[in-house]
């Protein structure tokens, strides 16, 4: 664990010293961060192989399927770093190396939380990660509604989750242990009454307000829409995944007697949120907005896999969640190439970009179809497990989630023929070309979405 | 003897109620001399002549030349008396509101209170006085030293509240 | 919610109107209310707001990293390097060469080997019981 | 409830009455506070009394003593409070409430 | 003001703490706090200004009468039981007395209106005192007595932190939103006193260090209302990169010191059975944390147009002392990992 703790921390330090002559900060940075990512990958691989108590302590351990969000996480904070280039480049040095360190330190409270085997730990660093991303969206925005956006994005996870710690507190004067490792093999709960089943939510309600379930997805498009692109990008690739893994950790360990009846409301909800997001990005007119609407329907998806409780429901969510950590993230880097050219974030303004931007148009094209789950790709495998699941939960649900995988495929190639097909609108006549920056990014997103297709068990989990 | 005692506290209570109606300084620095007064008489009826004796002295004696003078300070030309039917419902509602309180809760044959009213005549309270006097130079002079100090304090704090020559003197302003 | 529904009520004439396809007028443009509309042509010098000056102006080659072209192309050569030849194709590569991820393999084989097994011993393939009831020890129903 | 028990603590109760109703004059504010005092100094007097405690008998000089200071303090204030405020109205100690 | 008379003033305002701190009777108790309020008034009155003499006035008159309810409170329970003994008050009406008395001193809602105004007419080192120091002795009192049922202690706490968030929601002068605060933080520690006088203990202590290090920050920055935060980034640009930590520590998020006492108070009360009580408590603490986030929109997150001649003060050296504002700020921020050793600072 250490193995990527302490280089993360050695980038604060790097970040500070630097005096840079010929590369920039920030691409000594991003380089720093990939081979963090680098080791990541050794030390995934290594863990799923010698899955033991060696790599055990108290506070920290890797399971099955952490090493997915982790690697994840240390893949994506170089791609942020990257991408933010254009946005941070008229920003003096001191401002960069604080931008820097604020995305170092969300780096480190998400290795923390994606580790932690205590459940207060993962409490803390879940906690903990609010304050960067709450930075990140307030201060680095652009509009002067990033302030609200800052506030529905504190309030709703922390309203949500303040529950979750006073349940964790019950739950450790009920077991006597709040450690992930022990509390496995601790008696089965006895929740029968009324007061246990308001426990229950309070387990569970932060983290699908996290994820986020539709109902309480208000903050999400704000917070995407305003945040910079890495906030963005952050937000939709791995803190909406710590929803889902803390809901997969909560639910098996301590939830399972009363998670049969009591999840029937969220699965409903979730699907519902699914189509209603759906039809909702149908008539955006705000790429940021479309992408984070279609965050929240992908993740409705994900909430149903997890809250059936099959294996395959799990394996799913997992699959998907890694799919669209990196999908999600593409899009809104894609989207954020467009907003650096032409400074709006609207649909009708930059349409017919292929005429301008053909190699772009590739990745949009790539991105597009993975966000609406083609074939050979790993969100189609997410996706079909989940479905599979939940179809053996109750046939019903096909309604919905075929309806939602519709509407998917519809507004994905809505938002493509928008920004690409089509006569290009006379304004946009003077762009940029796409940097050389830009495709790398694209694709260090993409390439290994597309090299998933060829071994998908990487990130299968427990099914193999 | 009792009736006495009976009458002081009585006093005792009207008096602050003089002083709780909040009609014009005067009266209320009159109520005060008046439970003073009455508080004398009902420390006496304990026995306690050394106690009563300060609080006559020091209260009546020092203290409400100063109220006095501080009256004056707050001086009005329309000053709130009984007059006003206000004060007057206001007294009597108090007085009403003690009264009740009094026939319910005060229990009949308690006597007047810590002990009875024969050992309260009795010589043994007067010696545990004189005593307690001159313990105050002996073991409590810990707390006479802090009680200086706090005078002493006092007088800095008055002076540091009321200094500053450039505001001019003490006025009240009409 | 509820507030909003008149505000239907005012906007369903609109909605239902038959308008036509696009939303851009077909006017002539007639002083400053025209200028800001959507699909009009603006010059191109109009472009160079927002204070910016195209970095290709400078230098062609133009990567996206630094305005220096020294800088540029280093950081261009920096970030491939570790991202596409490092991250990607060397990571793909040990990835897939690595022996038995997951031990899946192994586990594989262990199952067939114990399935070759159970039919020669002509037993079902599974087993109702996961412990085998024999080596559960019970606490006696009586004294201590 | 002995009778003074019941006598001292009436009278403080009033003076805390006449001190938290009050609206008009400071000075009548710290008179009421001056009352509670003295029906504190009464009961010391009479507890003290009424136990034979000799170690406890001079605890109500002490109070006595405190109380001058908290009195003199207070006309200090009101002193202070006429200077810049021009009057010693209560009403008019609104300075602080935006 | 005359050094001398400063140094009795604050020597004076130690020692009515430490009096009370030390002693077992109700007079001695009494007499510190009398003590404590005398030696504050001419601080709080010293320049003159009709705002702090009124503050001043208002500070007398409440101390005054909270002292004299607490030393009525005392004799009452002498009559009663006999006993002057702080510890042993058995009697549950001088408790409960005793128990309002001192939230009035301490300013606990619903006993709190007057701890804005006071805050309101003082300046910001007088503030930090009374915001700290002066709860000192109260609240030593406070953890003594042992309170007979525990529904008033936990109504207090519940409308101290409702009462704490609620009033600093629509304010913008930045002392009354820190008197506000000061009651919100304090109903925590109210809420735990009578189950665990040593984490009210631990929350005392931090919310010394976080509200310091916010006064002291806000001192450097010489300002009173939100509006005068805005030029605060070119004053201190590092501090207020620190600022928006501080806090919300002092709101309690997580990462950081502030969180340790709240999470352990919330441990304590569920461990007691109040989960409901835990629950309530911490989504209150929600609407104190808006308006911490208030002021770190306005310090921290947006950068306001200055005008040249306000952009040059931070390449000049402050006159004031930064050391104790560093130390405060950086352990109102990064204690959190040393929970156990202050755990073990304040077992009682």
């Amino acid at each position: 664990m250490v193995k990527f703790l302490f280089p993360t921390l050695m980038l604060h330090i790097h970040a500070d010293l630097t005096n840079y002559r010929l590369m920039t900060l920030i691409t000594q940075s991003s380089g720093h961060r990939l081979m963090i990512a680098m080791i990541n990958v050794h030390l995934t691989l290594k863990m799923a192989q010698w899955l033991d108590e060696q790599h055990l302590n108290p506070y920290m351990a890797q399971t099955p399927y952490l090493p997915h969000f982790v690697l994840l996480t240390c893949w994506l904070l170089p791609l942020m770093i990257i991408s933010s280039q254009h946005h941070m480049a008229t920003e003096p040095i001191n401002r960069q190396r604080t931008y820097i360190m604020l995305l170092t330190s969300l780096q480190f409270f998400l290795i923390l939380a994606f580790s932690a085997t205590e459940l207060i730990m993962f409490y803390l660093m879940f906690e903990a990660t609010l304050l960067p991303t709450l930075m990140i969206i307030t201060r680095w925005g652009n509009q002067a509604e990033r302030l609200n956006a800052g506030m529905y994005f504190l309030f709703y996870t922390l309203a949500s989750s303040l529950p979750l710690l006073v349940a964790l507190l019950l739950l450790q004067n009920t077991t006597g242990t709040l450690s992930l490792l022990t509390l496995q093999y601790s008696n089965p709960l006895n929740l029968s009454t009324y007061a246990d089943k308001l426990w229950w939510a309070g387990c569970l309600i932060a983290f699908l307000v996290k994820m986020p379930l539709y109902g309480a997805h208000l903050w999400l498009p704000k917070a995407h829409v305003e945040a910079p692109v890495a906030g963005s990008m952050i937000l939709a690739a791995v803190l909406l995944k710590l929803g889902g893994y803390g809901m997969m950790r909560m639910i098996l360990l301590v939830l399972e007697p009363l998670s049969k009846e009591l999840s029937y409301p969220f699965i409903v909800f979730a699907l519902w949120g699914v189509v209603m997001t759906g039809l909702i990005c149908l008539r955006q007119t705000d790429l940021k907005s479309l992408i984070a609407y279609s965050s929240v329907s992908h993740m409705g998806l994900v909430v149903g896999g997890i809250l059936v409780q099959t294996p395959w429901g799990f394996a799913g969510a997992l699959i998907l969640m890694i799919a669209h950590g990196l999908t999600s993230s593409a899009l809104f880097c894609l989207a954020n190439t467009n907003y650096e050219r032409i400074h709006s974030r609207n649909i009708l303004l930059a349409r017919g970009l292929q005429m301008v931007l053909p190699l772009m148009t590739t990745w949009w094209f790539i991105a597009s179809l993975a966000n609406l789950a083609l074939p050979p790709l790993p969100n189609l495998m997410g996706e079909l497990m989940i479905l599979t699941s939940l179809i053996n939960w109750s046939p019903w649900t096909l309604a919905l989630t075929g309806a939602g995988v519709l509407i998917t495929a519809s507004y994905s190639l809505y938002m493509f023929l928008m920004t690409q097909r089509g006569p290009l609108p006379t304004h946009l006549i003077a762009l940029d070309p796409s940097h050389s920056r830009e495709h790398l990014l694209m694709a260090l997103h993409l390439l290994p979405l597309l090299l998933l297709i060829f071994k998908p068990h990487l990130i299968w989990g427990w099914v193999s | 003897m009792a009736y006495f005692v009976y009458l002081f506290m009585v006093g005792l209570v009207l008096g602050m109620a003089v002083v709780a109606v909040n009609l014009s300084p005067y009266f209320a620095a009159f109520g005060l001399v008046v439970v003073a007064g009455m508080g004398c008489g009902v420390i006496i009826s304990f026995g306690g002549s050394f106690l009563s004796l300060v609080l006559f002295l020091i209260y009546l004696g020092g203290m409400l030349v100063v109220f006095a003078y501080s009256a004056a300070l707050a001086a009005e030309p329309f000053p709130e008396s009984f007059g006003t039917t206000g004060a007057v419902l206001y007294f009597m509602g108090l007085v009403g509101v003690v009264g009740v309180f009094a026939i319910l809760y005060i229990e009949e044959g308690s006597g007047l209170g810590g002990c009875s009213s024969d050992e309260v005549m009795g010589m043994s309270s007067c010696v545990t006085e004189y005593d307690g006097m001159s313990q105050m130079y002996g073991p409590g002079g810990f707390l006479l030293v802090l009680c200086a100090w706090v005078l002493l304090l006092t007088l800095f704090v008055v002076l540091e509240m009321t200094r500053g020559s450039s505001r001019g003197p003490l006025r009240s302003v009409k | 919610m509820l507030t909003r529904l008149p505000r239907l009520g005012l906007s369903l004439p609109r909605l239902l109107r038959n308008h036509p396809v696009r939303f851009v007028s077909q006017s002539k443009p007639s002083g400053a209310a025209g200028v800001a509309a959507v699909t009009e042509l603006h010059p191109p010098a109009e472009k160079s707001d927002h204070g910016e000056v195209s970095p290709y102006v400078k230098n062609p080659d133009y990567h996206g990293f630094s305005d220096d072209p020294v800088v540029d192309e280093w950081n261009m050569r920096v970030g491939f390097f570790f991202g596409i030849s490092v991250a990607l194709v060397i990571g793909g590569a040990f990835i897939h060469y690595l022996p038995d991820h997951g031990m899946r393999e192994w586990a594989r084989r262990e199952a067939e080997r114990v399935i070759v097994q159970r039919e020669q011993e002509g037993v079902p393939l599974l087993s109702e019981y996961y412990y085998d009831p024999n080596k559960i020890v019970v606490p006696g129903s009586g004294e201590e | 409830m002995t009778p003074i028990l019941f006598a001292f603590s009436s009278a403080f109760t009033l003076g805390l009455t006449g001190l938290v109703f009050h609206r008009v004059h400071l000075l009548s504010a710290l008179l009421c506070l001056e009352g509670m005092m003295l029906s504190l100094y009464i009961a010391l007097s009479t507890w003290s009394l009424g136990m034979g405690s000799a170690s406890s008998s001079a605890l109500p000089l002490f109070l006595l003593a405190i109380s001058a200071c908290e009195a003199g303090a207070g006309l200090a204030i009101l002193v202070a409070t006429a200077r810049t405020h021009g009057t010693d109205r209560l009403q008019s100690l609104n300075l602080l409430q935006w | 003001m005359s050094p001398y008379i400063l140094a009795i003033l604050l020597f004076s305002l130690g020692l009515g703490t430490t009096i009370t701190f030390s002693s077992t009777h109700w007079l001695l108790a009494w007499v510190g706090l009398e003590i404590n309020t005398l030696a504050m008034l001419p601080l709080m009155a010293q320049n003159h200004h009709p705002r702090a003499v009124e503050a001043a006035t208002k500070y007398f008159l409440i101390q005054a009468s909270g002292a004299a309810v607490l030393l009525f409170a005392g004799v009452i329970n002498a009559w009663l039981t006999g006993q002057w003994d702080i510890h042993q008050a058995a009697h549950p009406l001088p408790i409960a007395i005793i128990t309002l008395a001192l939230s009035l001193k301490l300013g606990l809602a619903p006993l709190h209106s007057w701890l804005p105004e006071v805050f309101q007419g003082l300046n910001l080192t007088t503030n930090l005192i009374l915001a700290t120091w002066q709860k000192l002795a109260p609240l030593a009192l406070m953890l003594q007595i042992q309170p007979p049922h525990s529904s008033l202690l936990i109504f207090l706490g519940l409308m101290s932190t409702l009462g704490g968030g609620w009033g600093g929601l629509n304010q913008t002068q930045l002392r009354k939103i820190l008197a506000y605060s000061s009651t919100a933080q304090l109903g925590w520690m109210i809420l735990v006193v009578q189950f665990s006088p040593s984490l009210t203990t631990l929350a005392i202590l931090v919310y010394v260090v976080t509200t310091s290090a916010t006064f002291l920050t806000l001192k450097l920055n010489k300002a009173t209302n939100i509006n005068m935060l805005a030029i605060s980034w070119a004053k201190a640009p590092a501090l207020m990169a620190l600022t928006p930590l501080v806090l919300l520590s002092l709101a309690g998020l997580p990462p950081m010191t502030g969180f340790m006492p709240k999470w352990l108070i919330l441990q304590e009360l569920s461990k007691q059975g109040l989960p409901a009580t835990a629950t309530i408590t911490a989504l209150t603490a929600l609407l104190s944390l808006y308006y911490y986030l208030r002021l770190t929109y306005a310090m921290t997150l947006t950068m306001f147009p200055n005008n040249i001649t306000s952009t040059p003060p931070w390449r000049l050296p402050s006159a004031q002392l930064t050391l104790p504002l560093a130390i405060l700020a950086l352990a109102a921020i990064s204690l959190l990992p040393l929970t156990p050793a202050a755990m073990a600072l304040v077992a009682l």
